[in-house]
């Protein structure tokens, strides 16, 4: 199976020839070489997923380079392939191939593509090189990499400040993680003498109830090194705690954000969890600590998610909601769940990233929900993809008869919650089960907020930059419009209504067919992927499909189908009651949330300002660190070393040499006396010995 | 026979008496049209008297057959060492010489004269085996250095250094007849095979103490090691520059390496009643040394603050007691009499337009772009004194440490190779005024052939070449210190 | 008894004399209180039987050193009254130093106790013999054993004779010296010569 | 015979004397020189006594030389004395300051 | 290859360039210096390629007995190999940095180069131990005069600083070796090395040459005069001074205080820790409030060293390893990080990064270089800054796990001050229009940055190339350390569960 070669390293190849090439290459060139690099690696990685969903293909490893070797510690890049693999494959090659050809028209105005596609690339190579690690450290290597290509690629129009914030933040947030990480992998080499994934695996049933030392205590062996691996897992996937870099990262184009912060990278902590769930099945501990921390999350950016009014921001902490939900199935053990729900959430994350994309392209550029409405008409194709995605995501369908993709993977994941019995899990799945209805009512929010009531596009600057211009040189520059969105975001009614109709004069139009395409080809997705895999990954002979790929318990899914019909008809009724609120608040009563958050302004702040995470975060952290930083430095370094070290050596000595030159005074009197003194202390010495 | 045998052992010093008396005549009859002359043939006496010596040292001559006069003199390898360094001091003082005085017209026929009694004096000092022969031979050099600090009588700097020589000098000559008088009362010896004797027969008397404490102070104060170094900036900073040459050199090879002799034949026996003093001496002089040469701005200042740094070095060698530390101490007296002789051909090389001396510090600036190769010595003599390895310099040091910490004086040698950090900020600061600042342009004279000789020579003793003469030094140094210790 | 008393004498009045020597505001006076001191420690040394020194010190320094000073006393030609009294600023250390040198000189060597000191032993080879005068055994010695210290010194001597020319002597450029090979060498005829000079011209030179 | 201690006390006082006379003297450097010989007396009563009591001529030649040296040493103190005046029309001590530091 | 002395040929070869140098006008002196030191570079990849990996610990050996208890004697082992081909590396670049940069005084500037590259050979293949100090000292003067003559505005206080601060430090070392010789009677580093020398002397001895080894390294607290030298050196000065003068200090420890002090080693290890963890978070704060690019790189630099150091005091093998990987990736990012400064350093005049900002647009080329170059720095996997810092860490995992959590946050930091620099340097806005007129990387600029790339990456991704040569040397050092490690904190016991030692095996044969 060495096509597998050629997954993961054509996008390299392509990476480094559009880098390198850039300008000089072309803009057509650089694209069809990563475009095609990436159809290739994706229709080399479908034979492969489907072998293993008929069973025919067994786990392999594919040896690249030795790597490290250094006493007993010895591991290689080597590339391993196996169901878990398999479908991380198609899901990344797939949603990256759709998303570069997105790209073509998405970023067609953009003077930097061949760099785009490069980083594009680059980023699908390192999400390869991470799901077919074969040792911690190389799933380590791919983890970083997708990292780099994360905040090359949030920080894409560097011109912005907010970008190049956003960029840094992210990669640094996910540093914190990192240290888990790297944390866990020292741990893990400690107790188990190696870091391949195997090994490890094999073992760490026989390690569980063993003690370890850390920080001068001991501990469950364990849940120390789960603990430790997963807080890697909370800072790639975004977790409470974690998660501040991901809304921030949406400075970063759409397509980015589709294939990064929705399908592919933030789904990285789950993979792992689940790559590595022998692991964690050995501590219940971890594996409670996963549950919570997942729970909350979802819990969390639901409740943000439903006062944001940029459209990526709302999808960003959808995105975060979502991964929540995946962590509090691999929480209760049902790691068949979590990858199911990765699987489909990928399809229909990726077709609302994609679809918001659209409607901004459409929009000018413009992202402020508050400024579109109305925009069924204009850019139908678009509204019929968002609404599919929309049904997904909010887990349209009829239980034991068929749904959206969103509606399997969710309620296996809900049901496996309250199937697995314990307080946690419970609290998990009533937290999923409130999540679930606000992700409801924000998505169709959405929805309707963009797609139905009247044009409010006059009050948005960059519809009137666009009207003014006349179209005229488009928009170049990037950095400009996008401070001026910056400011809107507290913007107000400046701008005077021109036509009366809310349009200001402005015709958007549908988008190109390459950025449709993918829409549709996603569209698909979103509405079937539940229905066509669900039998393979949540239902009885999954055992088969996974292979021991990770952790399967057959008791819980024999639970899972025996839980009261309320826990299964639970999703659909909040489903249900959430577009009820949407429908209400957005389309019958628009006068609605004004007078909420008139009512309630301290939650509506509260939740809008994300649970003050960010001001707490730059409070504690950030702040704290810059001053430090100074205090080292000028009272540190200048005021204490220098000052007390060379600086006061150099100043006794100036002083010393001050008094040896006084005493040299010129006078034979004083030199006289400075003899007899030597005398007089020598014998004075002589007789006092 | 007796007397025979002991005159062919003094060769040496009548050559030099009879040459001084000789060339007097000449000197009255020529007047100083002859002085030229006379110092030419003063530097053949002086190479030949080197060569009288040269063969003891080579053949580590020792024991009884070296003794003169009853047991007054030794012409041993340690003595022909120490004459060497004596006599290359001098022969450089008379080469550069009348250069200098010629440009104040104060070339005097008297000046060659006096350097060579001087070293009859110091050849008597270091070959002194009696405390009569060692006043004698000490203060013929004396009388001959006070005549040579105030010889520039015309300028008021030279006569004050005279004078503030000529004062404490006789002041130390005082406390150190006094420390003899009080060593003669208590011991019943004058020569020093007779005191060692006395003073290894039981436990030393208060007086027998004090008559050493009181040798010491004045022999002190002819090494210029604190706190009997005052005298030092101000005869160096004085005295016309030829005499500071010689007075860095050769009386300071001669008075390192009688307070040797003394230290170690006639108290050798009893090394705890010196030591910790010279433990001290030594270390207030790296100090002081260091302190005061910071502060300076006249180069010739500053290199009298390094003499009693470096002298501070060398007393490490002293304080060791031990045979490896007195061939240490030679080492570095040999490789500092090069650096000395380097350092002070090229300040009399630094001249301004008009041909006089350039002795400021800042006057200095930028000398390596308009006198690249005069500024790479003076570098190289710098960062040798600073002990910083490649250069020669770093072994005087190295050998040195070596012994102390052999002779477990770890605590001394750390502390004064820890000090010794405070001497290289002031040599760097003359290597930062010739290398970085800007230039001045003040040098501009230029040197005769025998002053670039020589510094050429004494540059290349002292650069990294320096390592190849090690083996050779060592043994000459080994073969003197062999003698040194050969009485016990 | 005498002999006591003699010491006593002479060493009150040398102390006595040395102090003044250096008290004394008029160097003058001080040269004189010098010579003074030197013949009373010319008495001390006679009374412990050195003869010889004790005549040498009189004929050297009250002969010659004494004078010496005197006539350079004289010849700097000092004005004594701009000479300042009084003492340095440190004087208190300086003579605190002082005493304690001095205590520490008597107490630490045990003089302060009679029959305290242990002198060393000499080795007899230069035992005073009381055959012979202090004078004639001195010479004896000195004109044998220390001959080459005695030539030393000799050089010594010579060296303080140049230093002193070379340091002092001036060629005065404006002094006529006598040159008799030319004096004895004039002839009449080069030193007179006979004019005749016309009326009202004058001579001419 | 007078005990030695008491030629050792005197010769003591003699010579701090001297060391005083050369260190608390601020008008005038010739008093310095006689200081001097104070110090070189002490140090011959010294020699002599200690040559009486030793049975020793050699104190008695070693104080010999001294007083030669002496004698050379005043004449080229005094020499010096009087270039040092010719040139600053001084000998008070304190002005004797030119070089210093 | 047997009988050329080619470690004497490779000391002199910079001899004589450096003699020619003096001589030379500005021209010839920089192209005297540029063949020099690639003879030396080809001659450190024929030492290279000749080392017997696994062969004998001490090859290309060469002894001539000078005088006395001292002697011309050279060999190097795989970690010295190492580093010399480093420093032959680094060297052309170095001339190339200078090319057009100096102007004044070029054939001496060269020469001191070139000096220093004898000297920095001289250090790494001594086998005298005062062979080696009188190299490791007389390094001193070159780079003073380096610093001094052609560095920037505040040159002297810095070149004081560092000649002062360093000498300070070697001097102790050497009284610690008069000791040391004395005792064991031989000046030979390899018998040193096997020595035991009394536990009670170790402990002074150890302190001595710390006091050394800790200011070359530098370790906090006593690495203020790094910034300082850093900031006022010229490019290339920067470059080696980071590059290898640094390295002096880690191979001082690997080579003399844990192989010939290894209890006291042990029973200071707490305290190198400590110090360790300080630098790491301290100076890495410290980096993220610098206004000057030069200044932040050379605090980053002390808290990379201090990588180094727990990575050496960690007892063991990965740590050991991961410390010499550590030096040399960070010899080639820091030097490559000088270099890019230096790029536009000689364009606009300034280290001021606020007048930077926005390069990504005019200098692409630049901006990607510099992008690796800074993601090699904060050890993104795949560069050689992370195998380094990874094994270290790894290393002293085992040790202590506070020290490895405490120095572990490095690697937040680390991104934090160099990210942010990189945003304010090559990213945002072109603020000053002189900024953003500067050309792209030139042809001289691309030959010396591209090797750098290669070598950086190549050391990522295949690290064996470093780690084999001296992997033996490593593992003797380990068991000569093994006597006196000290117990980590980590130990693991096993409770109830089952042994798994068997299936262990079992399954370590199916993964490969």
């Amino acid at each position: 199976m060495s096509s597998i070669l050629i997954i993961v390293f054509l996008p390299l190849l392509a990476a480094i020839v559009a880098g390198l090439g850039n300008k000089k290459l072309g803009f057509v060139p650089s694209k069809v070489i990563t475009t095609g690099a990436l159809f290739i690696s994706c229709a080399l990685s479908w034979p492969i997923f489907l072998s293993f969903l008929n069973g025919s293909a067994e786990a392999t490893v594919v040896p690249v380079l030795q790597w490290v070797r250094s006493g007993d510690l010895d591991f290689a890049w080597a590339l391993r392939v196996d169901t878990l693999t398999a479908v991380m494959l198609v899901v990344i090659t797939s949603v990256s191939a759709l998303v570069h050809l997105y790209s073509w028209g998405y970023m067609s105005e953009e003077p930097d593509q061949p760099r785009f596609f490069a980083y594009l690339s680059l980023f699908t190579f390192a999400m390869l090189m991470l799901v077919t690690a074969d040792n911690l450290v190389q799933m380590f290597f791919g983890w970083e990499g997708v990292g780099l290509a994360s905040y090359l690629l949030i920080g894409f129009w560097f011109r912005k400040p907010s970008a190049n914030a956003a960029a840094m933040k992210a990669f640094v947030v996910n540093r914190v993680g990192d240290l888990g990480f790297m944390m866990g992998i020292f741990g893990t080499f400690l107790v188990f003498g190696t870091v391949s994934i195997p090994e490890i695996l094999h073992a760490a049933p026989g390690m569980a109830g063993s003690t370890i030392g850390f920080l001068g205590h001991r501990f469950d062996t364990m849940t120390v090194l789960c603990i430790l691996l997963f807080i890697g897992a909370m800072g790639k996937s975004a977790q409470l705690g974690l998660h501040t870099w991901l809304p921030d990262a949406m400075e970063g184009p759409t397509p980015v954000s589709a294939l990064i912060h929705a399908a592919t990278m933030v789904t990285a902590g789950v993979f792992m969890v689940c790559r590595l769930s022998p692991m964690f099945e050995a501590s219940p501990t971890a594996l409670a600590f996963v549950t919570f921390v997942g729970a909350a999350t979802c819990f969390f950016a639901a409740t943000v998610g439903t006062t944001q009014t940029d459209i990526k921001r709302v999808i960003a902490y959808s995105t975060c909601s979502q991964l929540g939900y995946m962590f509090f199935a691999a929480g209760v053990g049902a790691y068949g769940a979590a990858m199911f729900h990765l699987f489909t959430h990928a399809f229909f994350k990726a077709l609302l990233f994609l679809g918001a994309g659209s409607v901004i392209h459409a929009m000018h550029h413009e992202q402020d929900m508050r400024y579109y409405g109305g925009l069924r008409k204009h850019i139908p194709l678009t509204y019929w993809a968002m609404m599919a995605g929309t049904l997904a995501i909010t887990g349209v369908g009829i239980v034991d008869v068929a749904g959206f993709a969103g509606f399997y993977s969710k309620d296996a994941i809900l049901e496996a919650a309250y199937a697995k019995g314990t307080e946690l899990s419970h609290f998990a799945f009533f937290m999923g089960i409130f999540a679930a209805l606000l992700t409801s009512f924000y998505s169709w929010r959405l929805v309707f907020l963009t797609f139905y009531g009247k044009p409010r596009w006059e009050q948005s600057k960059h519809i009137q930059h666009a009207v003014h211009d006349a179209h005229g040189h488009g928009h170049d520059d990037h950095a400009h419009d996008h401070a001026h969105a910056a400011d809107h975001a507290h913007d107000d009614h400046h701008g005077h209504d021109a036509h009366g109709d809310g349009t200001a004069g402005y015709h958007p139009h549908e988008s190109p067919l390459n950025m449709l395409a993918p829409l549709g080809i996603l569209s698909v997705g979103a509405i079937a992927a539940g229905f066509v895999f669900h039998h393979a990954f949540v239902s009885e002979g999954t055992g088969e499909f996974w292979k021991g790929a990770l952790v399967f318990n057959e008791h819980l899914l024999h639970a899972m189908h025996s839980v009261p019909d309320w826990v299964k008809w639970a999703p659909f009724a909040v489903m249900a009651t959430g577009f009820l609120i949407a429908f209400y608040a957005y389309i019958r009563n628009p006068k609605f949330p004004a007078a909420f958050v008139e009512q309630f302004g301290f939650l509506y702040r509260f939740l809008l300002n994300k649970w003050y995470f960010d001001e707490l975060y730059h409070f504690i952290f950030i702040k704290p660190a810059m001053w430090l930083g100074r205090v080292f430095w000028k009272v540190g370094d200048v005021g204490i070393i220098d000052r007390f070290g060379p600086n006061g050596a150099a100043w006794v000595v100036a002083k010393g040499s001050r008094a040896a030159v006084k005493l040299q005074s010129g006078y034979l009197y004083s030199y006289a006396l400075v003899m007899l003194v030597g005398l007089v202390g020598a014998i004075s010495w002589v007789i006092a010995r | 026979m007796e007397l025979v045998r002991s005159l062919h052992l003094v060769a040496a010093e009548e050559l030099l008496s009879v040459a001084g008396l000789i060339l007097l005549l000449v000197a009255a009859w020529g007047g100083d049209k002859a002085a030229r002359a006379i110092s030419i043939a003063s530097v053949g006496v002086l190479t030949v008297c080197a060569l009288l010596a040269a063969p003891a040292l080579c053949s580590g001559a020792t024991g009884p057959d070296t003794l003169a006069f009853g047991g007054q003199y030794k012409a041993d390898a340690f003595s022909a060492f120490a004459k060497l360094l004596i006599y290359a001091g001098a022969a450089v003082t008379l080469i550069v010489a009348p250069a200098f005085f010629d440009r104040f017209k104060a070339m005097r026929a008297e000046f060659p004269l006096l350097v060579l009694f001087a070293s009859l004096g110091m050849g008597m000092m270091v070959s002194a085996s009696d405390l009569l022969t060692l006043y004698l031979g000490l203060e013929l050099n004396s009388l001959a250095s006070y005549v040579l600090a105030a010889f520039l009588r015309s300028d008021d700097r030279s006569a004050e250094s005279g004078l503030k020589y000529f004062v404490l000098g006789s002041l130390a000559s005082g406390i150190l007849l006094y420390g003899v008088s009080l060593t003669y009362g208590f011991t019943g010896h004058t020569s020093f095979a007779g005191i060692r004797a006395a003073l290894g027969a039981g436990p030393m008397s208060v007086g027998a103490t004090f008559g050493v404490v009181f040798i010491l102070a004045g022999l002190a104060f002819k090494i210029s090691a604190a706190p009997f170094h005052m005298w030092t900036p101000d005869v160096y900073e004085g005295a016309p520059t030829p005499v500071t040459t010689f007075f860095a050199t050769a009386p300071k090879a001669a008075a390192l390496a009688l307070l040797m002799r003394i230290s170690l034949e006639a108290f050798g026996a009893q090394p705890q009643a010196w030591q910790q003093i010279v433990i001290f001496a030594s270390l207030l002089s790296i100090v002081i040394g260091a302190l005061g040469a910071i502060g300076q701005d006249n180069i010739k200042r500053l290199m009298a603050y390094s003499s009693i740094n470096n002298v501070g070095f060398m007393l490490i060698g002293l304080a060791c007691a031990t045979q490896n530390g007195a061939a240490a101490m030679l080492i570095y007296l040999a490789i500092y009499v090069a650096m000395s002789v380097a350092g002070f051909v090229a300040i009399l090389m630094l001249r301004d337009e008009n041909g006089d001396p350039v002795e400021s510090i800042a006057d200095l600036g930028g000398l390596s772009k308009t006198r690249p190769g005069l500024a790479a010595a003076l570098a190289a003599v710098m960062f040798s004194l600073a002990g910083i390895p490649p250069l020669f310099g770093f072994w005087g040091k190295f050998v040195v440490f070596q012994a102390a910490v052999q002779a477990n004086l770890v605590a001394l040698a750390a502390i004064g190779i820890a000090a010794s950090v405070i001497g290289a900020f002031y040599y760097l600061k003359v290597v930062k005024v010739m290398y970085f600042d800007e230039a001045v342009d003040k040098v501009r004279g230029k040197s005769d052939a025998a002053h670039v000789v020589l510094l050429a020579v004494a540059s290349l003793f002292i650069s990294p070449l320096g390592y190849l003469l090690t083996n050779w030094l060592h043994a000459l140094a080994g073969n003197a210190a062999a003698a040194l210790f050969h009485v016990a | 008894m005498i002999q006591a008393f003699a010491f006593y004498l002479f060493a009150t009045l040398m102390i006595a004399s040395g102090a003044i020597t250096i008290l004394a505001r008029n160097p003058v006076h001080s040269v004189l209180w010098l010579i003074l001191a030197f013949f009373n420690a010319a008495g001390l040394m006679v009374l412990c039987g050195a003869e010889f020194i004790a005549m040498l010190l009189i004929i050297v320094y009250v002969g010659a050193v004494a004078v010496l000073f005197l006539f350079v006393v004289m010849m700097l030609d000092i004005d004594f009254a701009e000479l300042r009294a009084g003492f340095i600023n440190n004087f208190p250390l300086g003579f605190v130093l002082a005493v304690v040198l001095l205590s520490e000189l008597v107490l630490g060597v045990g003089a302060y106790r009679a029959g305290a000191l242990k002198l060393g032993t000499a080795d007899g080879t230069a035992a005073p013999s009381q055959a012979i005068s202090n004078t004639e055994a001195i010479g004896a010695l000195l004109y044998t054993r220390y001959l080459f210290l005695f030539e030393a010194a000799g050089i010594i001597l010579l060296v303080a004779m140049i230093g002193a020319i070379v340091l002092t002597h001036r060629q005065r450029s404006g002094v006529r010296g006598q040159n008799i090979a030319k004096q004895v060498a004039r002839r009449p005829e080069d030193a007179t010569f006979n004019v005749q000079p016309e009326v009202g011209k004058g001579v001419q030179l | 015979m007078i005990g030695i201690e008491h030629y050792v006390v005197v010769s003591s006082i003699l010579f701090v004397l001297g060391v005083l006379g050369i260190f608390l003297n601020r008008k005038n450097v010739i008093i310095i020189l006689m200081a001097i010989e104070l110090i070189l007396l002490s140090v011959n009563l010294n020699l002599v006594a200690f040559s009486a009591y030793l049975h020793d001529l050699v104190g008695q030649i070693f104080a010999m030389f001294v007083l030669t040296v002496a004698a050379g040493e005043a004449a080229i103190g005094l020499a010096i004395l009087v270039i040092y005046f010719r040139g600053r029309g001084t000998i008070a001590v304190d002005d004797v300051n030119r070089m210093k530091g | 290859m047997t009988g050329l002395p080619i470690l004497s040929l490779m000391m002199l070869a910079p001899l004589l360039g450096a003699v020619a140098c003096l001589k030379a006008g500005r021209e010839q002196a920089r192209t005297i210096a540029l063949a020099a030191t690639l003879v030396d570079f080809v001659l450190g990849l024929m030492l290279w390629a000749n080392f017997d990996v696994g062969g004998a610990q001490w090859q290309f050996t060469e002894r001539y007995a000078v005088f006395s208890g001292f002697s011309w004697a050279l060999g190097i082992d795989g970690i010295a190999l190492l580093l010399i081909v480093l420093t032959v590396f680094l060297m052309p670049i170095c001339i190339g940095a200078s090319w057009n940069a100096i102007e004044k005084r070029a054939g001496e500037y060269y020469a001191a180069f070139l000096v220093m590259e004898t000297l920095m050979i001289g250090v790494f293949t001594a086998q005298d131990l005062f062979l080696f100090y009188i190299m490791f000292e007389a390094g001193l003067i070159p780079m003073y005069l380096i610093i001094g003559i052609w560095g920037g505005a505040d040159r002297i206080y810095a070149s004081y600083k560092f000649f002062l601060y360093t000498l300070l430090g070697s001097v102790l070392m050497l009284i610690a070796m008069f000791w040391m010789v004395n005792q064991a009677g031989t000046t030979d580093i390899p018998t040193l090395m096997a020595y035991n020398f009394p536990v009670k002397a170790q402990t002074w001895l150890f302190l001595a040459f710390f006091a050394s080894f800790a200011v070359k390294m530098p370790m906090w607290p006593v690495h203020t005069w790094l910034p300082d030298a850093h900031v006022q050196a010229p490019t290339a000065g920067s470059v080696i001074l980071a590059g290898v003068l640094l390295k002096m200090g880690g191979y001082g420890f690997i080579r003399f205080s844990l192989p010939m002090f290894p209890e006291a080693s042990a029973q200071f290890a707490p305290l190198v820790w400590g110090l360790s963890m300080a630098a790491v978070v301290i100076t890495s704060l410290i980096a993220l409030v610098q206004h000057d690019i030069k200044k932040l790189i050379a605090y980053s630099s002390v808290a990379h060293m201090a990588i180094v150091t727990i990575g050496l005091f960690a007892f063991n093998q990965q740590g050991l390893e991961g410390s010499m990987i550590v030096m040399l990736s960070h010899g080639l990012v820091a030097g490559a990080l000088f270099l890019a400064v230096g790029v536009i350093y000689d364009r606009l005049h300034t280290r001021e990064i606020d007048r930077y900002g926005g390069l990504a647009i005019n200098m692409p080329y630049f901006a990607l270089f510099f992008l690796l170059f800074t993601m090699a720095s904060i050890g993104l996997p795949g560069t050689s800054g992370f195998v380094g810092e990874f094994l270290s860490l790894l290393g002293v995992y085992k040790a202590s796990s506070w020290v490895a959590l405490v120095c572990t946050t490095g690697i937040i930091l680390g991104a934090a001050y160099m990210l942010y620099l990189y945003r304010r340097v090559v990213f945002g806005v072109q603020k000053n229009a002189d900024a953003a007129a500067m050309p792209d990387l030139d042809k001289r600029e691309w030959a010396m940055m591209v090797p750098l790339a290669a070598v950086v990456l190549w050391m990522g991704v295949y690290p064996e190339s470093f780690l084999a040569p001296m992997r033996k040397d490593i593992a003797a050092l380990d068991a000569r350390l093994a006597q006196a490690a000290p117990k980590g904190d980590a130990q693991l016991k096993v409770g109830a569960a089952k042994p798994v030692s068997a299936e262990h095996d079992a399954a370590h044969g199916e993964a490969h």
